[in-house]
């Protein structure tokens, strides 16, 4: 249902956003170089549709990796950052101070050690998405529930595993709200690496798309990475509703 | 802006300011433009700008765009008329280290190496049209998808790496011979391929509504480009081009000038911004054949030069 | 079991004058004792205190070596996670588990034991929570308002199986009843009202320290209780 | 206190990387071209010095009003969008989808409404620092305080002021967190919008260095944008504890 | 102000068993009344039936119109933004400010009006949160709990003087003291213990109205206890 729900809502955004550029077109009487025609999309749509759709699939498969890839840095992070020693201090430092630098500027020194292939996609798409999720998991992991925390720690059964556990099923709902959230950015993420180093993805053929002033490929593809990451995102949605259904008992 | 004050002028560069505008900055630096009357507004160009959708949506009066951008933007609609080709040669060339023996003069020399493209630039499509021109099959070399990141040229792991003669080619050129090493160029249009590079564009509604405007202009351009290329101005151009990209540094630029009258200066007695018809032809033809435009452009009225 | 305080302040940070000035007092296990007070002199302040969640600005409390203390309150919550039963099984030793069970009975709870924290009722959450800590490791237990939701009979009921359970343990009762208080501790320790510089005596009040079964005569209730009150208000040393 | 002390971090992470990547290169041999020499960083930083202060004085201008822009348009969105009425739903449902179009995709269609002014600028470094900050704000403004919300309820009090006075207090922690993370993304976006379009700015900067494949110049770049960061974000660390501490009466 | 409720069922969403079961029952004020039962039975549920928190799965609840009901339990916290005497300011009218300092000062918290609530023991924040809905308009004011933490003599004194200052309004107050609740209210609902498929019935068990400074025979109060417990426990009708 969720699924249905998602789909049906970027449907409809998409096909808002295209008719307002279009209204715009004919107020305007613009030429079919500035805005493409419907005929032109559809074309286009026809003739590259399977490529795309390839490229596209080829692009979430190297998101979905990077998002586990940054849920995993994140909380590691994030439990080691929420700790007063200095090793907690030392992490939080670079964690906020390398974010500070813009993906297009840290790239030439990614792509320079990791090379353009999957590995450089994948780090990129992790490093974009995973700063929402520390944000917040920092911020989650280092406030105490002193409500339910107070008995393991009067009879010495607190660890770092307990508070975990505690933090995290307090604060389920949010976690899932960034999850989600962060998920779109590893999509993000992800075309932004291919758009500025990569011969395969649907950020490759927007860069391609870009050379040759060509909206009508852009158009395309930003449907079909619309249609993948509302794929995604009611896919984590729906494990993590069921995450916490399972855990409250239903 | 240019409604309320018809002398002020927007011209879109097709790229960030450096020595491919040499004579744009020239007439600006100079003075040339305010001697016509003109008051022009210059805005550097880039990935995400397009002369020729500023000039359909009024944003600017002329500009500066490719051969091929042109072509297809007409292709589908565009109302834009050519009022003069900047660059007789596409600086669009092919650089490699001379090392190991390495010599490209001809096509068939790029078998077995290792070739940059950026694919949908115009690199690709000249690169192409000469394989096919010369029926050589792309399964006898190997293609490198080109981007932002050069590591694989210095590595070694690309033989030819595109770049515009006049601009990295200098540079590069420079820090190989820091590196005791020489750089040589592969240039296409020796072997035939003609693929019209910048020229100077406007649309159609400022060419019949502001001939006066569309003429000085025209003139003032390629007064620029003919003080630009002058050698005696060659320190003070330089000195112009460094204001605007104080990133370079003279000397560099000066070398830059040097490589790009090479590139500008019509070779006969034809003058500077003469436009070269059966290039013209054949970069379309290029387009065609690659299915990158969807008909036969008319290539004629679209080479208006400047108003009588 | 002995913990005695010397010279011990404390005010919280921020403006507010001190709750304790330079208090002494001390506490000689096993058995059940009261603390009480009116509101707002300090009990929860004293308890954070001896079980170390607070830090005295002056002074230092000095216990015995090795003995574990507990401090329980009544805000506390069970992890949401598990059913309530899944979770006392789980912080309960083994050999524990009858008591446990027997703890479970008395209290009436069996049945809640598959409902998870939050389906509770506040005086069954008061005894679950009761339950967990009393099947744990303690020399002393120190109670605040632990029951205070409960029922009257059921709170009784609860004392006296506690007393009866744990007889080498030491408890530290914090209530608002003073009736419950006189009845079942060996002695209350009132902390006074009114001073505004700070508390610096606690007095210690003997009581009826009343076993299942047998039932203390009324008028000895009467008199402890009026005692208490008029040491709570401040009006009277011990 | 705190400015001295995330500016000391800032440096030791910037010298420590410098040092790593100059280990590498001798370690590896690598070439001037792939990774320039201490030499050729100090000359570009005292050639070009001033010139990129000013670039990255004018980005960080920027990026401070794109932040503010983000954050007021993130408060207004998450108001909205915690409502349960149509117009709320839409507006989350916008909000959502939007995002999942990477900036380098939808900018081209950016760029041809707004030009290539400070507006497209400001309106990029505004929608990348913004998503973070919606996520939270949604989660916060939607998650009832029902200990203090109830007797405004009962009294028939309550209206979404106070509902938003009172959400944002008890998570005001979380929410300065928030805001400084974002104010990270506010200067990657800005810089973003220069690098892809703009002739201002440090991102215009590093455009030119990418062509000219001039790694000493980003490094001279990245400095003064981890510089300028860090000045930011502890000057918004230090106006919100002390709007902090003035809530809650020290 | 007249409250009936009709066939009445409740029971929480998830498995447990209802908490109500075609209940008919039906309060009619002004004065003052308790409401009793057994930790567990479905107090806190039918206060929040009464407020409309909750909505019956059967049944209605009839309300004479136009009437104000609060319901305040003693979980409720004040904003951290302000102090206590701002906030208590900030809620009330103009016309009832000089109640609410007599309140203030009946209740010993003029002291802490510079507080902010988080800095305030249990039993003040009780008294706190209390005074605040006291002052604004109401008809019935039901109060769950409201001074489980505050201690026995001040309470008292509360509840004497509530009755004094609002002999106009109905209040229904829930509390495990039962001596409190058989001396203070006019008549005590009880909750009878052990339904395990519901409430049916609530008896009513009228009290003795204790009014300020007279005080009731101690027999009286002795059987009205022993009446109320009894019924508590499930073990009698009315
Ligand atoms: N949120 C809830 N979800 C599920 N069940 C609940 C919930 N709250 C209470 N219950 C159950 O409903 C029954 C009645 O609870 P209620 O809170 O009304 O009791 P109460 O009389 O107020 O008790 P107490 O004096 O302990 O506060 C209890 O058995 C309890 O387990
Ligand atoms: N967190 C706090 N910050 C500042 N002052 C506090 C804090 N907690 C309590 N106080 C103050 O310290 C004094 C003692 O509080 P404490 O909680 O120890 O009282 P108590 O005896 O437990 O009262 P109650 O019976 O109402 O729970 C009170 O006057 C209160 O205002
Ligand atoms: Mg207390
Ligand atoms: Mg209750």
């Amino acid at each position: 249902m969720k699924i249905l729900e998602r789909l049906f809502q970027f449907f409809s955004i998409y096909i808002v956003a295209l008719g307002l550029l279009w209204a715009v077109k004919i107020v305007y009487g613009f030429s079919d170089y500035l805005i493409p025609s419907p005929l032109e999309v559809l074309q286009i749509a026809r003739e590259n549709g399977l490529l795309y759709v390839k490229a596209v699939l080829n692009t979430s498969a190297v998101a979905v990796a990077g998002h586990m890839i940054a849920i995993v840095l994140a909380t590691a992070v994030g439990l080691v950052g929420r700790l007063n020693s200095w090793p907690g201090s030392l992490t939080r430092i670079a964690a906020y101070n390398l974010q500070a630098y813009p993906i297009v500027a840290v790239a030439p020194i990614i792509f320079l050690f990791f090379g353009d292939g999957l590995s450089s996609r994948l780090l990129i798409a992790a490093i974009i998405c995973y700063f929402p999720l520390l944000l917040s998991f920092i911020g989650i992991f280092a406030e105490p529930v002193e409500e339910v925390e107070h008995f393991y720690r009067m009879t010495g059964r607190i660890n770092w595993r307990l508070e975990l556990a505690i933090r995290t099923f307090e604060n389920l709902d949010k976690i899932i709200t960034v999850i989600v959230g962060s998920g779109t950015l590893a999509m993000v993420g992800t075309i932004v690496a291919e758009f500025l180093a990569a011969s395969q993805g649907i950020g490759y053929v927007i860069r391609k798309a870009l050379y040759q002033s060509n909206l009508a490929k852009i158009l395309v593809a930003l449907f079909l990475i619309g249609l993948c990451s509302s794929l995604y995102l009611s896919l984590i949605e729906t494990i993590g509703k069921w995450i916490k259904a399972r855990l409250t008992g239903e | 802006t240019s409604k309320r004050n018809p002398g002020s002028i927007v011209y879109r560069l097709k790229w960030l300011y450096n020595v491919s505008a040499a004579g744009d900055i020239w007439a600006q630096e100079s003075g040339i433009f305010r001697s016509y009357g003109l008051t022009v507004d210059i805005r550097e160009g880039g990935p995400e700008q397009d002369a020729i959708k500023d000039l359909e949506l009024g944003r600017a009066q002329f500009g500066v765009a490719s051969a091929d951008q042109v072509i297809r933007a007409v292709a589908k609609g565009a109302r834009v008329v050519v009022l003069a080709q900047i660059f007789q040669i596409n600086p669009l060339q092919w650089i490699y280290i001379k090392r190991n023996g390495l010599v490209v003069k001809r096509p068939q020399d790029l078998k077995g190496l290792c070739i940059g493209v950026t694919y949908g630039g115009n690199d690709e499509a000249i690169l192409m049209s000469l394989l096919r021109q010369y029926r050589i099959s792309p399964d006898d070399l190997k293609l490198y998808a080109v981007h932002c990141d050069l590591n694989p040229f210095w590595r070694g792991k690309v033989d030819l790496w595109p770049v515009y003669k006049n601009i990295e080619g200098i540079i590069f050129q420079e820090k190989m011979a820091k590196n005791g090493e020489q750089a040589c160029f592969f240039d296409p249009s020796t072997a035939g391929i003609r693929f019209v590079a910048n020229s100077l564009i406007t649309s159609k509604k400022v060419y019949m509504e502001r001939p006066k405007v569309v003429r000085d202009f025209t003139e003032a351009i390629l007064e620029g480009w003919r003080g630009a290329m002058d050698p005696r101005k060659k320190s003070r151009v330089a000195e112009a081009i460094h204001r605007l990209d104080p990133d370079t540094p003279i000397s560099i630029i000066e070398k830059q000038i040097d490589a790009t009258r090479a590139l500008v200066i019509p070779r006969g007695n034809r003058d500077i911004g003469a436009i070269d018809r059966r290039a013209w032809e054949q970069t379309r033809d290029i387009l065609l054949a690659q299915g990158l435009i969807s008909h036969r452009v008319d290539i004629r009225p679209l080479l208006a030069g400047p108003p009588p | 079991m002995h913990i005695s305080c010397r010279h011990l302040s404390y005010s919280y940070p921020g403006t507010g004058p001190p709750v304790f000035n330079s208090l002494d007092w001390s506490l000689e296990g096993p058995g059940f004792f009261g603390l009480f007070g009116l509101s707002g002199t300090g009990k929860t302040t004293l308890a954070r205190l001896i079980s170390g969640e607070l830090s005295p600005n002056q002074g230092s409390i000095d216990k015995s070596r090795d003995i574990a203390i507990l401090y329980t309150h009544s805000a506390e919550r069970l992890p949401g996670w598990e059913t309530v039963g899944t979770h006392l099984r789980s912080v309960t030793k083994a050999s524990r588990a009858s008591l446990l069970e027997a703890l479970l009975r008395d209290y009436e709870m069996e049945d809640y034991l598959e409902c998870r924290f939050s389906g509770l009722s506040m005086g069954q959450k008061n005894r679950i929570n009761l339950a967990r800590y009393l099947v744990q490791d303690f020399d002393l237990l120190i109670a605040d308002e632990v029951l205070a939701n409960v029922d009257e009979p059921t709170r009784n009921q609860i004392l006296e199986r506690t007393k009866l359970l744990f007889p080498q343990k030491t408890f530290l009762y914090i209530s608002h009843n003073v009736l419950e208080v006189a009845r079942f501790s060996q002695a209350v320790y009132v902390l006074p009202h009114g001073h505004s510089t700070g508390i610096e005596n606690i007095c210690k009040i003997s009581c009826l320290d009343q076993q299942a079964g047998s039932e203390a005569h009324e008028e000895l209730i009467r008199e402890r209780v009026y005692t208490i009150l008029k040491a709570a208000s401040g009006s009277s040393g011990p």
